[in-house]
């Protein structure tokens, strides 16, 4: 068997990050969008903590401040979410066609 | 401590992720869609444990898998799923997206063949019994400003949510 | 059970929107905290309460319409099973309004006791009162300790009369049973035994923090709140009226005796747990002094083994542990009662847990169900 | 092979640590049974003492003194109908209570019952205790939605709002530990749950004692918050069961249930084994700097036999009194053989090699029943908070007293080394 | 309450109107109270404002009631909560005399703190007859009202929510009227609702 190299992790972290964005590009629910942006956001972390092996610390510290961007971003949108959903009574992203409401 | 079995571990965490990954954006049911997340996160903490960054881990685990989805769950059981279950769950543009991702993927792929040369052949020397304090290090001295803005960050967040959730406005 | 609707439309609880933001839940008839077969339906905006529907009738048995078809002294037995757990307050009040309309007065030796009897019942009740009240509010201690002490009070209604629970203590004119031998002694003993043990459940509860917190505060109702929905009995009380039919308007013996009606202030859940704490006392108090100065002497009034009152009509109503317990009697001359009607304190006092409970929270709608001491048996007859 | 197993043995780390999966996979069986025999006398022992608090006897009938009564209760459990609601979710319904009681007994790969007992010593151990732990919420959740009922559903979103906030002070009380524990030479703290231990002994106190009363308050926010995240009494209310029934396993029965069952005070374990950890001492005796000496380490090494030869007294003195009749000859001799069983184990204890391994064990054992019998004890006392009242202790009162706490803690920290 | 009456004379009369069935059963008995007239400053004062419609107030065994038109009711019940310090209805309740040709007594037991005294208001009413609800004057009259709703079939006119109380809904008949057997039940409610043949 091969050694596992960095270069098997970046592969695992771009299916994941190929995933996330099918998933954000084709979903029409929103939580399963907001879902697979933490995909994305993981397929990221991947990457960072990855290189981290090979660039010392910096990138888990990075991938920290992602999971703390992500808490943030899943909190914003979670909120936005409740709030169109007790106005328009639907999850569908592309019934998301109203600047104003 | 010598890792064990570290190839069947990494291609088990991998598959473990992956295909959850895949049962996230196609479960019709959202509340699969986040347990699959979850495992899917779960086995990334284990890719993260192999890397030799436990606290990442650590976080992933506490932050991620014990908050954030939480949160997400939460979600999902305030708004009413079953409507949205019965309907047509991919949108017109589907096609174009996989495509897109999908080259995307390949692009990715072909970087990473090109460019494997580039990456560094030795390992940095990272133990993992001194790793939280590595990075307790980095984190309050060297990124000390980027910390405080994480939590300003936090801080707009949580009033963003509240506000936006809020009955009335 | 599907056949009631309500105007709070079961149907709605299906939509758990966020945009409504209403909920309704379905509490009872099989819930422990009902006490009983009562079902309540909460209309809540998150946990709070908007709205409360009571659905009562399910241990409706026709206790009027059974008494029109006996005679007067074979609906003495079924008025027990009404409020099952003051059994003997039901007696008494069906007895001495019989009793009116009879006009005749059971001798004092008979009053002494029925005073003594319902006064242990009246300790019965509130013991269990307590216990449950505790249990719904999460204390599971002082369950045990009153259902313990209270059986020392059946004992002595089994001694007394065969029964512990629907005793059938007293009859028409009196009581049937000469107390037996060693009578006062148990109750002198039971009065020793059971003081402590009431300091025991205040020290459990009274100052208890998380019991304070539950309690103040809850389900507030104003003493002109109580007036205008019939409320009576401990509840009353709390709410700062000192009012209590033993004194207000004495019947058996309570004349002879030295007692006080505790009151409260605020009129919340925690006022009436201090209300009903002192009611015990009191009914201590009043035990002792009737145990003391018992008289000897008949215990039956001399009262025609048929009884055909004549045509007429009496209201008389005692202090049941739960508040006013009326009975509204008719009589048209003959050997059955024409109509007999009972005004049952639960059936009133439950009326007022919808307001009670508005704007609430769902935990304190039980901790109000249980403040409110009904027993289902009453409502419903 | 047998190099391999005896090879750990010499050494004077963790399995885990030092890579030996054989002896590794022992603990963990051991951990397992260990746990599986605790929670069974759990049971027992919290009907047992809950009775006799309200003057009652408990369970008497099962074996003798309703000995066997919590094996009564879960055979009875596992041959019950099995029942899914119509409409729930068959998945997750089948799935949350194996999260839940997964992470329950995940959690205890890095607890420390001795300076070489547990399974692996983690750096992140602290971390990997509350983050696992945390974990257990998302099966709470899971199970009262899959349900698809009211009261579990309205039990879950209790559960898991209570849990969340009660996670944070939780968190704030351990960071003050673990600040503690950086108050050595070289300035570096640790997470590692062996390593809070070792810094503890390091440093001649407790960490209850530490700076005191700053220990004592942290150790406080942290025994409150913890009966919070495990919905005990007082703070029960997501099982409330005057109110939603049961909270948010109503829906679920035999064997599901047993298992929400087992999670629950396996996570009381859990959680009593983090506290006893960093503020109690871990496995260290009592007093291990200020009775010091042979004489004082032999007496407390015989402290675990003779625990268990005065259990076994008061078993056979519990035979005598057994009732002289024909239809408890059975019981009597079996309470008889229960109590030789435990005069056995207390005789073992004594053999010297056996006294030493197992001390550390037994320390940490005592400390975690202590708490165990806290839990029994509120159970029997306090009333249930209310669910408003529930989230402003948790939010007002704990949060910032941890926070106070720790920051008072990093102060005296900086300030006196 | 106040001493018992006892009058000397055993006249056969019964409370008056009340026509009872029974009514020559008095006769035997050799001494019984009977209902004398009740005068009191209240008494007078209501007659005085209402003239005939107050028909009768009297004093049986101690107990004072008062027999009234049912024109007056709302009107009367206000005034005597208003002027007269009745603030705690007791109880509301009704009794069913078939032969009558008005066959419902509707009773309402009024008590007033300040006096100590309770009194009886009477009205007498055919069948099908609307009574107007006392809900606004006693809150507490609205399970009372239900109640007797539920059992007699009496319908009060401005109830917020006039439906039965202690049998189900739909069920059919009135089980206190005298009509009403005593091991009568609605047969095709019970096959429809509990799937059993007869609640028997």
């Amino acid at each position: 068997m091969v050694p596992i190299t960095t270069l098997h992790y970046l592969v695992v972290a771009a299916a994941l990050f190929v995933l996330g964005v099918i998933g954000v590009l084709t979903r029409r629910n929103v939580v399963i969008v907001l879902m697979s942006i933490e995909l994305i956001l993981n397929a990221v972390n991947l990457n960072l903590v990855a290189f981290s092996r090979l660039y010392g610390l910096h990138g888990q510290i990075f991938a920290i401040f992602v999971i703390t961007d992500a808490a943030a971003e899943a909190a914003v949108g979670l909120g936005i979410l409740i709030a169109f959903f007790r106005n328009k009574e639907t999850v569908n992203v592309d019934e998301v066609d109203l600047l104003k409401w | 401590m010598q890792p064990v079995a570290t190839t069947f571990f990494f291609y088990f965490l991998s598959a473990v992720t992956v295909i959850s990954g895949i049962a996230v954006i196609t479960r019709r049911n959202p509340v699969h869609s986040a347990l699959a997340l979850i495992v899917a996160l779960l086995g990334q903490a284990g890719l993260y444990l192999m890397l030799y960054a436990p606290f990442v881990a650590g976080v992933q685990i506490i932050l991620y898998a014990g908050g954030i989805m939480v949160l997400f769950l939460f979600v999902i059981m305030l708004v009413n799923i079953e409507r949205a279950q019965k309907e047509e769950q991919f949108n017109k543009q589907w096609i174009v997206g996989i495509v897109a991702a999908l080259a995307l993927g390949v692009l990715f792929v072909l970087v990473y063949m090109k460019g494997k040369g580039l990456f560094p052949q030795t390992v940095a020397q990272l133990p993992e019994g001194e790793n939280t304090q590595g990075i307790a290090m980095l984190l309050y001295r060297d990124y000390m400003f980027a910390f405080e803005i994480a939590s300003l960050l936090l801080l707009v967040a949580i009033i963003g949510a509240v506000v936006m959730a809020k009955k009335r406005i | 059970m599907t056949e009631r609707s309500s105007h709070l439309e079961l149907e709605q609880a299906d939509k758990t929107y966020l945009d409504s933001n209403e909920l309704i839940i379905n509490m009872g008839p099989q819930h422990p905290a009902t006490h009983g077969v009562l079902r309540v339906i909460l209309k809540l905006d998150g946990e709070k309460v908007l709205g409360t529907e009571c659905v009562i009738g399910y241990l409706h048995r026709g206790v009027e319409k059974i008494a029109e078809n006996r005679t007067y002294t074979m609906f003495n037995p079924y008025v027990d099973r009404m409020d099952y757990v003051a059994a003997v307050s039901n007696g008494l009040g069906y007895c001495e309004a019989v009793e009116k309309l009879l006009n005749v007065e059971a001798p004092s030796r008979a009053k002494y006791i029925r005073v003594i009897l319902t006064e242990l019942n009246r300790l019965a009740s509130h013991m269990l009162w307590l216990g449950t009240h505790a249990l719904d509010i999460g204390a599971i201690t002082p369950l045990f300790y009153t259902f313990r002490d209270r059986e020392e009070i059946l004992k002595i209604f089994e001694k007394y009369c065969g029964a512990r629970l629907t005793t059938h203590a007293f009859r028409i004119g009196g009581c049937q049973y000469e107390t037996y031998d060693g009578f006062e002694e148990d109750v002198t003993k039971f009065l020793k035994f059971v003081t402590p043990k009431i300091d025991e459940y205040e020290q459990l509860l009274t100052t208890n923090r998380i019991w304070v917190e539950r309690t103040r505060g809850v389900g507030v109702i104003s003493a002109a709140d109580c007036k205008a929905l019939g409320v009576t009995g401990p509840v009353l009380r709390a709410s700062g009226v000192k009012w209590d039919l033993r004194k207000a308007q004495p019947y058996a013996a309570y004349s002879d005796f030295d007692f006080e009606i505790p009151t409260g202030q605020s009129g919340d859940t925690y006022d009436r747990y201090l209300v009903r704490m002192q009611e015990m006392r009191q009914s201590l108090r009043i035990i002792e002094q009737a145990v003391g100065k018992i008289p000897d002497g008949p215990i039956m009034a001399k009262v025609p083994k048929v009884m055909k009152p004549p045509v007429g009509e009496v209201y008389h109503s005692i202090e049941a542990p739960k508040g006013e317990l009326g009975y509204f009697i008719v009589s048209d001359g003959s050997t059955q009662p024409y109509r007999v009607r009972v005004r049952p304190p639960s059936f009133v006092n439950l009326q007022a847990l919808d307001q009670m409970v508005r704007g609430q929270l769902v935990a304190d709608v039980i901790a109000v169900i249980g403040t409110l001491d009904i027993v289902l048996g009453e409502v419903d007859r | 092979m047998l190099d391999y197993i005896t090879s750990y043995l010499k050494s004077d780390t963790t399995p885990g640590q030092a890579g030996n999966f054989f002896w590794a996979f022992v603990y963990i069986l051991l951990i397992f049974l260990g746990l599986s025999v605790a929670v069974i006398a759990m049971n027992w022992l919290e009907r047992k003492i809950l009775a006799h608090m309200q003057v009652r006897l408990g369970p008497m009938r099962v074996g003798p003194h309703g000995l066997l009564q919590p094996i009564a209760d879960a055979l009875k459990l596992l041959i019950k109908e099995d029942i899914m609601p119509a409409e729930a979710d068959p998945v997750v319904f089948w799935i949350a209570p194996l999260i839940v009681v997964i992470t329950a007994f995940t959690v205890f790969i890095v607890v420390p019952f001795g300076p070489t007992h547990a399974v692996t010593d983690m750096n992140i151990g602290v971390l990997f205790m509350l983050g696992v732990s945390s974990l257990s919420v998302l099966g709470i959740v899971t199970a009262g939605w899959a349900s698809n009922s009211h009261y579990p559903l309205i039990g879950a979103l209790r559960s898991s709002a209570q849990m969340v906030s009660y996670e944070i002070a939780m968190g704030l009380a351990v960071i003050s530990a673990v600040l503690m524990t950086s108050l050595n030479t070289d300035g570096t703290g640790t997470l590692s749950m062996i390593g809070i231990v070792q810094a503890q002994q390091a440093q001649q106190t407790w960490f209850i004692f530490k700076f005191f009363p700053l220990g004592l308050i942290a150790f406080f926010v942290f025994a409150v918050a913890m009966v919070a995240e495990t919905n005990r009494a007082p703070f029960d209310l997501p099982e409330a069961e005057s109110e939603l029934t049961a909270g948010f396993h109503t829906e679920y029965s035999g064997f599901r249930w047993s298992l929400f069952f087992l999670a629950e005070y396996s996570a009381m374990i859990a959680v009593s084994s983090i506290a006893v950890t960093l503020w109690l001492g871990g496995w260290m005796r009592p007093f291990p700097h200020w009775l010091t000496g042979e004489t004082w380490d032999l007496v407390f090494s015989l402290f675990p036999g003779v625990t268990f030869v005065l259990l076994a007294l008061i078993t056979f003195y519990s035979t005598i009194r057994m009732p002289k009749h024909p239809y408890f000859r059975v019981q009597t001799i079996g309470l008889a053989g229960f109590g030789a069983v435990l005069g056995l184990i207390g005789l073992l204890l004594f053999v010297p090699p056996v006294r030493d391994r197992i001390q550390d064990i037994y320390w940490f054992a005592v400390k975690v029943a202590g708490f165990m019998y806290l839990y029994i004890w509120y159970r029997g006392t306090f009333p249930r908070y209310r669910f408003d009242q529930l989230m402003k202790v948790g939010w007002k009162v704990l949060l910032p007293i941890g926070l106070g706490v720790l920051i008072v803690t990093g102060i005296l920290g900086v300030v006196l080394s | 309450m106040p001493e018992e009456t006892k009058a000397p004379t055993p006249p056969p009369s019964g409370p008056p109107k009340a026509a009872a069935p029974h009514a020559p059963a008095a006769p035997a008995k050799p001494a019984g109270p009977t209902p004398e007239p009740w005068s009191s400053g209240l008494v007078t004062t209501l007659k005085r404002q209402y003239g005939s419609g107050i028909r009768e107030a009297s004093t049986y065994l101690g107990q004072n009631y008062m027999v009234v038109d049912s024109s007056l009711i709302p009107e009367l019940l206000q005034v005597l909560r208003d002027q007269e310090q009745f603030d705690y209805c007791v109880d509301i309740t009704a009794v069913h005399y078939p032969q009558r040709e008005k066959q419902f007594d509707l009773i309402w037991i009024l008590y007033s703190f300040a006096r100590n005294q309770r009194i009886r208001v009477k009205i007498m009413i055919a069948d099908g007859e609307v009574v107007p609800s006392s809900v606004s004057i006693w809150p507490t009259a609205n399970w009372l009202e239900r109640e007797v709703y539920d059992m007699f079939g009496i319908r009060f006119e401005g109830h917020p929510d006039l439906k039965r109380i202690l049998l189900p809904e739909g069920w059919k008949g009135h089980p206190l009227r005298k009509d009403y057997g005593i091991i009568q039940q609605d047969n095709e409610w019970v096959q429809i609702n509990l799937g059993i043949e007869s609640g028997q």
